[in-house]
This record gives C-alpha cells, structure tokens and sequence, in this order.
C-alpha cells in the first residue's frame, strides 16, 4: 500500500492505493494523524486506487472523522471501486464518510460541510443568532 | 455437499497482518478455478481477511504468536473457505450479527461483513476452546 | 540460518496439475515479500513447478492422488521452498543433475531445470521413503 | 492457457498465452498433433504471450519437433520473456526448436529449413546428385 498527502488551499488531499487491510491500515493511521495534528481540519480521502478495504480500514476513517468533527473539521471519501463501495454501503458509513464516487462530488461535500461550519460560527459569534 | 479432503488446500500462517495478503492470493486463485466471478472473489478476500484478522486481534489476547489453519475447499461454482484458531475463543450468541455497528462506532465490523459478503457463514466457538468459522461464497453471474 | 517455524506457510495441495498454478502464486506472493525481484521470482516459479511435477509424474506410480506438502520459508532477500511426498522416493546418486539431457531427448529435464534456476537446492531421497526437494532462491539485483 | 491453430501458405502459426506447465500442456500437445495429423509439416509456435513454461512444455515441442523432422518437416519458436527464454537455454534446445526473439527471424529460420528440405529432395530425386 502506498499513502502520501499534499496540501491545497483550505483542504489536505490524502491519496491511498493497494489493499487497505490490517497489514497497512497503521500507515493510514499515521499520515491521518499526522495530518490532524498538523492543524489539517478539512480531509479529501482519495481511495480511487484501493484495491480493497477491510473494517479496519473504514474504522481508522471512522476514528478521523470523530476527530474532526470535534476539532470543527470533515472529511470525504473518492472510491469508486464496487467492492469498495459494497464495504462502505454495507457498514452504514457512507453518509458519515462522504463516500462519493466523483471527485468534484466529494469536494462539494466537504465545501458544503466547511460553508455549514463557517455558518454556525458566524452565528455562535453573535450575528443572526436566533433569527434563520 | 462438500467433498472429503481431495480437493482441500489446506494452508497454515502465521498469526502476522503480513500474511493476509497470502491468504487472499489464494482466494482469487482457487475461487477463479471454482469460477467465482471478480466481484465474487473481491467479496470472499474481504470476508477472510475479516476472520483472519479477529484470530491476530482477540484469540491469543492480541499477540501475534500462534497460527491460524485456513482450509480452502473449492466446488464447482462455490468456494469454502474455513479459519481456524486455537486461542480464547467466545460465545457466539453474545455477537450481533444482524445489524451493522452505529454509524461513528470503531469496531464491531468483522463479522458482519463476513456474513454480509458470503451466501453463508458458519461461527464454531466456545470460550477456552478456538474459533472456527465458515465462510462459503457461490458464483453470482 | 532459517528462522524456525514462525516465518513458514505451511501448504498442502492435492497431487494435481491444477494446484500448480495455486503453489506458483505463493512463490510469487511470499517471494515479493521476502524481497525478491520478478526475475528470481520467476525462476522460482519454475522450479518449484518442476519438484512438484516431479511428485505428480514419480512418487504415487503416475496416480493423481495424494497430496504434496509444501513449506514456504521466507527470510530477507531469499525463500527457501521445500517440496515432500511421501511416495516412492529415489536414489538422487542415480540421477545426473551435471547437464541437461541431449538435444531431442524428452524428459530427464526437471532436477537440471531446478538445479539451473536456483541458488541452491538438496534432495533428500530413497527407494521407499518418500522424498524432499529444498530449493532456495536469492535476490539477485 | 489458451491454444489456437491458424493457416498460412505453407505453414501453420500456433498461438500459446498463460502458463505452459503439466495442467497446460496437455491442450498444446493436442492441437499439435492435431496440425501433423492434419500434413501440417512447418509449424510457428509463437509463445511470446507464455509467461511460464515448465520442462513439459519444452518436451512437448521436443516431441513435436522429432516427429516434425521425422516427415521432413521442421518447427521454430517465437519467444521474448526472459524467464522463458532462460528455460530454452538451460535446456540446451534453442537451436533444436529454432527459438527467435523476433517473429520475422523466427519465420527466416523456418523459411531457411524448408529450403534446405527442398534442395534435398530436389538432389534425392536426381538433379545434381553428388556434385554441389
Ligand atoms: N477468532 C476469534 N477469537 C476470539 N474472539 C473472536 C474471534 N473472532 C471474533 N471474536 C469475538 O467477536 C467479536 C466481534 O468481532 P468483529 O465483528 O469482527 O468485530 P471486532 O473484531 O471489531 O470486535 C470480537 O470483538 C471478539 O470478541
Ligand atoms: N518426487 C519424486 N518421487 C520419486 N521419484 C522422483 C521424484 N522426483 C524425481 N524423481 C526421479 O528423478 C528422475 C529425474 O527427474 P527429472 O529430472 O525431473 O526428470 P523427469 O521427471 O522428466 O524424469 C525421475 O525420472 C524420477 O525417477
């Protein structure tokens, strides 16, 4: 398996290939954390050459999420692999993930959940509050 | 009915993530021979990485020490794929396996998918006394 | 040295062609994990193709039944397969192993094949107790 | 593995893919007896889409070619893996089985046995017995 990330503007693209199992699920653990850790809060997971993905593999996607989404963050997923998909379906995951198979798709989840965030701050910061 | 040991690889690895690998090159090998289709094989490798990697998470309490037995037994159509340990064991009735963990939930997503990516699966477990499951996956056209 | 048996897949497949190609993909899954190139992993292909072959054609009178014991032993930078039957064994004297045979002559061609493709490799043999091939293949750059 | 048989002028091209070893072999040794039981006398057997073969693949070609020179025929190989390659030479049989990394010296080889076949019968037959 190979992982590397690279920066864009407001968002971190993590790109995973190979077979996403218990073998090589810590390399992804560590460049998410790492990346977190980092001050990254905004996630663009991009599975497109996984080959396969086992439960632990969605756990550490699990894991991230729960963490961002406590720091203020989100992440999405680009798969579009169907046995990959059919992992994602059948664990219920695919809402909380942002599974998308279009890349622009996914890149519209996480601009819409950072717009959403950006929206609650404003209003926890006195402006409008109360009044939508 | 499965056929008696003849057309039986029988394989043992040890208790290491690094051999999961293995044990799914042999899924796509042998299921390709019974005539799986690709999506049927890509279903069962999951399925038997899932029960490979319970046996290395809780049935030597986590250590990689031991072996796990994999017995592949091809049919025409079919592949069975059985994953057997020798360690802690547990009471089967006590897994949920009729509904995916909550969504947020770590863990607890093995053995569902087992059951979800195969036509039937099999668990054989008491604590003390090792863990077997089965795991069988037909063709689909 | 060898590691003991931690680091070994232990395989056994039913004496038949079909599982040739099964054993061929645990030298080239196992092989790349220990480190060796396409290459050496393709010679490897070939000799423990021959040594299982040989099982086939020698050890149960030609009959396909039975079954053939394999051993994986990967180690940094080379795998040591070793290849037992319990058939009806060899004087490995009686075999030459020195050159190839003659030009137009079919057969004779597997032991020298092994011999050629690995780094090293030991019969252990005799009339009546069955047989080993150990043959071990190293990286080569 | 597959096998197919294919007419040309005077010879015939057999294509080999897959691994050519015990389980396989059997299915090249029909087709080539087929082609021989057929007066097929000049064979190309083109194994550049073989990724593996084993001693019982190149005793099948052996046997072949025996029968082949045994009627006055003759066969040639096209062959460009390495690996299969190697199993040639260490087998000794390049130059009995005629095996070429490119077709068209592969065809030459054939062509050139073929000729010197014919200038033999021409000699047996009579016309300048004894004199080149
Ligand atoms: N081979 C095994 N040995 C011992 N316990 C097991 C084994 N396989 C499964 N279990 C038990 O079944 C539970 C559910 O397994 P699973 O659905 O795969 O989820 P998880 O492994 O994430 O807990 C495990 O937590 C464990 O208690
Ligand atoms: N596993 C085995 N059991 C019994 N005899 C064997 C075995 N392997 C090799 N032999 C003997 O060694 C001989 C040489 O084998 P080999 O070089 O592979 O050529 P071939 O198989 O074509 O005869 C065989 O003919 C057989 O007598």
């Amino acid at each position: 398996m190979k992982v590397s990330a690279r920066n864009e503007e407001w968002l971190v693209v993590v790109e995973v290939a190979g077979e996403l199992d218990a073998a090589t699920a810590p390399a992804l653990r560590a460049i998410l954390d790492e990346q977190i850790h980092q001050g990254a809060r905004w996630l663009l997971v991009d599975l497109q050459a996984v080959d396969l993905i086992a439960s632990v593999g969605v756990g550490e996607l699990i894991r991230s999420v729960n963490e961002l989404n406590s720091l203020g963050g989100d992440l999405a997923v680009i798969c579009r692999r169907p046995n990959v998909l059919r992992v994602f379906e059948i664990s219920g995951t695919g809402e909380l993930l942002h599974v998308r198979q279009a890349e622009a798709e996914a890149r519209a989840a996480l601009e819409q959940a950072r717009q959403r965030q950006q929206s609650q701050c404003a209003r926890a910061g006195g402006e409008d509050h109360g009044q939508a | 009915m499965v056929k008696p040991n003849e057309d039986q690889v029988l394989v043992t690895i040890p208790c290491h993530p690094r051999y999961l690998s293995v044990a799914r090159l042999l899924v796509g090998g042998i299921g390709a021979q019974a005539g799986l289709s690709i999506d049927d094989v890509d279903d069962m490798k999951v399925a038997v990485s899932e029960a490979i990697t319970n046996v290395m998470d809780h049935a030597y309490g986590g250590e990689l020490t031991g072996s796990v037995v994999l017995r592949y037994r091809p049919a025409p159509g079919e592949l069975t794929v059985e994953v057997e340990d020798t360690g802690a064991g547990f009471d089967p009735a006590k897994i949920p396996t009729h509904a995916p963990p909550a969504p947020g939930i770590e863990g607890g997503l093995g053995l569902y998918l087992v059951k979800e990516l195969s036509d039937s699966f099999k668990v054989e477990s008491a604590p003390g006394s090792g863990t077997k499951i089965t795991i069988t996956k037909k063709h689909h056209a």
